[in-house]
């Protein structure tokens, strides 16, 4: 596979390692404390763990799993909310793969699936309009989740329900966006991150501007980064060699997809359908400001959460769940109470042991063998 | 018999079609007992009756197995729900080292099916038998309501005999065994996913349904011990090695670069983000073999049409007992569990 | 998050609805190019290009040289390693995992 | 094994359930395995092995058969569709004169089938598999996506072993011949009617659901040389006896009077406009004796709790081949026919 | 059961048997030509056939099965009205068992069932109603078909719906009238009949005045029967009794189900609901003036035929299908030229062929077997 | 035409909507009553009465004298048909088939 198989070349790949390692140690600060760097990115959570790199970096590497997935951020009261719209007899309720597991207080989508609701999987939300077409007597539904990578067929979506006129399809808006959150983490005062790798496909619509804050106001350096193993391999020498230099900068590794504007007509579509909201709540996380999108008014009639009423209800995860600090990397997924125990894929108390960009999942599925001590 | 042939003039399943009356009878006469056509069948008894004289000459055990097969669409490229009924039974036996012999075939139909459609599963099933050298020897017919089932369900139940001699078994891998696969590796699962078309892909994907029963015979001959053997259909490769590591109390180390997986479905795998390895095959077996036969094996499966691509793709060690792992490219590892759940697409 | 593939515009399917057919290692599926529609309107300039895909949009348009770029980085990265490598060798003797 | 045995702590059932993996697993053993167990089921092999020697030791023929239960309500008064699977295919054994011995078994699941009712209906399994002294050996278990089945669709396959010398045939019933019922006819049909609910009828009706292989037993003892037995099931008595009439070339008479038939089941009947020869029995068989041994026959069914009701109901005679007639109170005579479509419930 | 079993005894059948064999003895005229004696109703038609009746009649009486089974006597029209309303995605179409095989011209409800239509069986018009509470959202159409005898129960089921006021029911109207049908055949100048044996359900609505101008203006006896086996041969006494005596009356055998005036409320529910159309069609028979009702102007919402646009076809009868004239007695079952050939039950090329109340079905399932020179 | 059976009133369900239970040889089935509704209101006479069931509906309550007078005529019959039949023999030795 063109543009793929060349970025997993293993011999490469043992080449960048050789220069992490090589690196690590020109980093006197590594010498006393692992090197903290986040991955902002489930993407990348997940490159990792599948090609098992994470046992391959030298132990002045710490990586931390951010809060770049976004079925693992989706709190519990929006699950239900799905929940409560996939009840209604006349909806057809589509969904990313995902976010069939993802569980709420009662009830996952894929449990409201087995009791009856009519819940579709879909590829694309192109597919959830097909639907729409094909059932004008059923109200179809389709749950928007991601980050500003997704939003852009989302908002072209509705743009094109709009111009045909259609009049049963609805989205049920659980955009975020990613600028907040890391400043969210930047600002949270029981945390230290190094550096960061930027999320490549957010940053293709992005582009590189949105995170120069990061540079300017705190000194970090983040480096935007591919998704295939060695993407992954040459970021980290990228930010290495800023941190043993001393800066901090935003780079981009992922040039071949990523061009320094962003993507202009994607952000058009954006900015044509959707707005800020006041705040937006994360699983673990709490209420974060503006770092969620709505349906503008303009556009209200496609909006769900003005079609349907929905309980919304503000859902506190389960105590023992320690979600919220492992997206904010204060612990390492193992080290939350429940994992493995209580938490595991087939039970999942928390969004992160749900997906397989879900640190926890990862970590349970794909994790450094050694890291495991539980018996399973 | 005393009356003619019935023949069955409807064009779609009705419900009278399994009320017990002169509608089934046509069904059953016409489409079933006209293809499969043995004399164990032409009796029309309720049951089939076998010498066990004739069993024994083949083999001191028989080999009792049965599946369902719930399979939508229920015709694709390569093949249909028929052929994997008949075919997936035969593996089912034949992964034991046991010589098929004789089927039974349960249909339930969903009103409103169609005939013609069912007389195409029906001679695949028959051709499929005709190639594993099985007859379909007894057999049941029902209708469910429209919206009560989904076109056709077929469960086979097959009666292998196991020569002397050969105990196959998921609890006799040993460490420093060798794994091995005869071919392609998800080929079924992609094109049933393909086929299905709620995710609008398009691609020339065929099901590698196939009987490996010949197959399985050459490797007996090339190792009579074969240790264990299972053929990786729902669940795919991943679960038959986490099978085998958990029954033997073993460790499996798998090389994910030595799995043989085709490009389109390699495709399927990327755009939908899963997995190959969990991908059910038709026509794919996975066999332990003690490292001293693995390249005989190897061989003599390469040679047969069913093993053309076969491949070593792991071995068993000692270690934590039951844990399967994938060496990828970078000699890093992960853990292959089982599944958990359903592999869904997936976005992110 | 944000699974995104490499695929290559083999046909424009319906330049009004801005549909097109990507192929993905023999993966064919109709996809979106409103995020890569070309600026003058010919959309099949498009024709042969590569283009990451995402839930059935074409997000972007590979920028083949800047891949080529990468790749020559990373070699660059492994004779450099292997200069770095064969110098530290010398002096301690350390051997990298 | 090396691990615990899974649980299963879903309350309703899944796609995951189907998929292959760790879910299955879980209810695999917990749910199938735990109540079924048995040494051959245990090992969780792709197929059970059975010793041939030990199978010849009864006789030296197998009896196989399969059939599919799809009945709807899958619980109801007396029993339920497990119960059904299990007595169903041990009695097709049965009316051979095979001794049963070893079952599969096929689940077909539907996403959100409650897990305690697919418990209740595993245990009822396993309850008439130690009835009727078999067990379940193999299975499979597939799961559906909702309102593509219909909560649940089991497929058993059993065989069985027959005894050296018994000939029983559909085609050997001979003019002067008697034709013995084993007790009420239709319970089940009308119980199942009443049990669906769409009629709002309101009856205490109970299934007639249990094993024959004893009742055969008793009655081979009485007459070796039973000439056709077959168990009454979809179709009813009229079936059967056209099924004989036309397999063997005979002219069949039934008596009105004389075929057992409860109140209730008559009060159904007169309100549907039914005729309970055509509604199915689970737990009745009509044999066909030589005339000579009919009494004795008789006399041994009335011994068995299983026949306690059992009536000589008709007889066969030299007329046109295949034709069966119901020979009223009033000494008239009606055709029999098979069933032609369903019976509907009719007003006029 | 009580009122069943008393009059299924066959010793008293035997009596009755020996007493109507006596009693054609003293009719002149049966010992030149058989008596031709039509029962109107299918009922008595299937109760003949049941206990095998006819074998046991001297053969100086001939059984004439009359138009009085409301199933063979749809026109194929409105059996494809049927399947047309059925295939509205909304409907969920309701019908008594009997309907469910009547061939339309391409297709029976069963069909239009195994089709993928939602087509129910029920007992009783009340169990449709039921449906339609039970779902709102689906137009639920129940077929109304039979004489006098259903029309009650159909007129007091459309008076519930619109005591509750349920917007979802509709009635597809085919109830037909007796009166009328018994005209046309005393008109009609190709047969000629005895006596009549009368409905005995229909006269339990209707009662007893309605038939006497069979008497009065046609001069010929009518014996309103019950349907046990006992009913129909003292019926049989009572009609040879006045063939014997030359009279022509109406009488009752019936007595302890119909009442002499019939059932006040239930003509009066009828009356309410439903008005004479000016003709009907009639399978077999053509169209017979004031032969069928329609629902009154007043009830005009819960009309099917109002709600739906139906094609109405008016579809012939298969040429080779003689069912018009066994209707009429012109000849019997066994001598149309499809009998047992073409049209059997399980190809039903007629109607008659397909209810067990049909002539056809009754002497293909229960015939006379010395009747059937049929191979099959 | 018109299936019609009898059945036993067996309880009055809800005299407002007309509704009573019958009991058909065991089995029970609620029927409408509108038909033979009692003209003074008073349902309860009703339960234990026979009445003529059909498609639901209870059409006609059983009148079981004139029941009796039927089965009683037919036993007449028998009596009468025996009288005839001996004279009948004796006069020309036909016997009734
Ligand atoms: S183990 Fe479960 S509860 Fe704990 S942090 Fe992970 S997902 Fe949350
Ligand atoms: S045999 Fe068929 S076509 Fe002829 S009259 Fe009877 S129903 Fe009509
Ligand atoms: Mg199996
Ligand atoms: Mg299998
Ligand atoms: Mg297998
Ligand atoms: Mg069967
Ligand atoms: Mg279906
Ligand atoms: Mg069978
Ligand atoms: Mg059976
Ligand atoms: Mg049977
Ligand atoms: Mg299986
Ligand atoms: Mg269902």
């Amino acid at each position: 596979m063109k543009f793929v198989d060349e970025f997993r070349d293993p011999e490469m790949a043992k080449n960048a390692l050789d220069r992490i390692h090589a690196l690590v140690k020109e980093i006197p600060k590594a010498q006393q404390q692992p090197l903290q760097i986040m991955e902002v990115c489930g993407g990348h959570t997940h490159s990792i763990f599948r090609y098992g790199l994470e046992e391959l970096l030298p132990k002045e590497i710490e990586l931390v799993h951010g809060p770049g997935c976004p079925v693992c951020v989706l709190p519990m009261g929006r699950v239900d909310d799905c929940v409560a719209i996939a009840e209604q007899p006349d909806v057809i309720f589509t969904t990313f793969g995902d976010a069939m597991r993802v569980p709420g207080s009662k009830k996952s989508l894929q449990d409201a699936k087995a009791a009856g609701c009519d819940v579709r999987m879909v590829y694309s939300p192109m597919d959830a309009l097909n639907i729409a077409r094909q059932h004008p007597d059923k109200r179809v539904v389709f749950f928007g989740l991601g980050f500003e990578t997704t939003m852009p067929s989302t908002a072209l979506t509705i743009k094109q329900a709009e111009k045909e006129g259609i009049e049963n399809f609805y989205l049920f808006c659980n955009h975020v966006t990613i600028i907040p959150t890391i400043k969210a983490i930047l600002d949270s005062p029981d945390m230290y991150i190094d550096g960061f790798l930027g999320p490549g496909h957010v940053s293709m619509v992005i582009g590189e501007a949105p995170y120069r804050f990061i540079a300017a106001s705190y000194q970090r350096p983040l480096i935007i980064a591919g998704f295939e193993p060695l993407d992954v391999l040459q970021s980290l020498v990228m930010l290495l060699e800023q941190l043993r230099d001393g800066k901090a900068e935003i780079e981009n590794q992922y040039k071949r997809i990523v061009p320094d504007g962003g993507n202009h007509a994607a952000l058009k579509a954006v900015g044509e359908i959707f707005e800020l909201r006041e705040f937006f709540e994360w699983r673990g996380l709490g209420s974060i400001d503006h770092s969620g999108v709505q349906i503008k008014a303009a556009y209200a009639r496609f909006d769900a959460e003005r079609e349907f009423a929905l309980p919304n209800v503000n859902i506190a995860d389960p105590k023992s769940c320690q979600c919220g600090e492992v997206l904010k990397g204060v612990i390492k997924p193992w080290q939350c109470k429940v994992f493995g125990k209580q938490c595991t894929p087939e039970t999942p108390l928390g969004a992160l042991m749900v997906s397989t960009e879900g640190a926890c999942s990862a970590y349970y599925s794909y994790g450094k063998i050694n890291h495991q001590q539980l018996d399973r | 018999m005393t009356t003619p042939k019935r023949t069955l003039k409807a064009t779609h399943i009705t419900m009278a079609h399994g009320a017990g009356g002169k509608a089934m009878r046509d069904l059953i006469e016409d489409v079933f007992v006209g293809s499969f056509d043995n004399s164990h069948l032409n009796a029309l008894e309720d049951q089939a009756r076998i010498d066990l004289a004739e069993l024994q000459r083949d083999g001191n055990r028989i080999a009792f197995t049965t599946d369902g097969y719930v399979v939508d669409p229920i015709e694709f490229l390569g093949g249909n729900i028929g052929a994997l009924a008949v075919n997936g039974t035969v593996n089912d036996l034949a992964v034991s080292g046991a010589i098929p012999k004789y089927l039974s075939c349960s249909m339930i139909l969903e009103e409103g099916l169609e005939v013609a459609q069912l007389r195409r599963i029906v001679d695949s099933m028959r051709a499929a038998a005709d190639a594993a050298g099985v007859a379909i020897v007894t057999g049941d017919t029902k209708v469910v309501p429209k919206g009560k089932g989904d076109k056709i369900f077929i469960s086979t139940t097959g009666i292998g005999v196991i020569p002397e001699g050969i105990e196959i078994s998921a609890s006799r891998v040993k460490p420093g065994d060798k794994v091995i696969v005869n071919g392609w590796v998800g080929d079924h699962g992609a094109a049933i996913l393909n086929a299905r078309g709620d995710l609008a892909l398009d691609v020339e994907l065929h099901t590698d349904c196939q009987p490996l029963h010949e197959l399985m015979q050459v490797m007996l001959k090339a190792c009579p011990d074969l240790h264990a053997v299972r053929d990786a259909s729902r669940g795919g490769v991943a679960t038959v090695v986490n099978e085998f590591a958990e029954t033997s109390g073993v460790a499996i180390r798998l090389y994910e670069n030595a799995v043989p997986v085709r490009t389109e479905v390699r495709g399927v795998c990327e755009i939908l983000g899963l997995d190959a390895l969990y991908f059910a095959n038709e026509g794919k077996l996975v066999a332990v073999v003690p490292a001293a036969d693995a390249d005989a094996v190897l061989a003599a499966m390469q040679a047969h049409p069913a093993g053309k691509e076969a491949a070593i793709i792991g071995e068993a060690y000692e270690g934590v007992a039951g844990r399967v792992v994938v060496q990828t490219g970078f000699g890093g590892e992960r853990i292959l569990d089982m599944l958990v759940g359903e592999q869904l697409p997936r976005i992110c | 998050m944000c699974l995104g593939i490499p695929g290559q515009i083999i046909a424009i399917v319906d330049a009004q609805e801005q549909a097109g057919l990507v192929n993905v290692s023999g993966v064919k599926r109709e996809v979106n190019l409103a995020c890569v529609a070309p600026e003058d309107g010919d959309w099949n300039v498009l024709v042969g290009r590569w283009t990451l895909v995402h839930v059935g949009f074409a997000m972007s348009l590979i920028d083949e040289e800047e891949a080529q770029r990468t790749l020559e980085i990373l070699a660059e990265l492994g004779e450099l390693q292997e200069e770095l490598a064969a110098m530290t060798n010398t002096d301690t003797g350390q051997v990298s995992p």
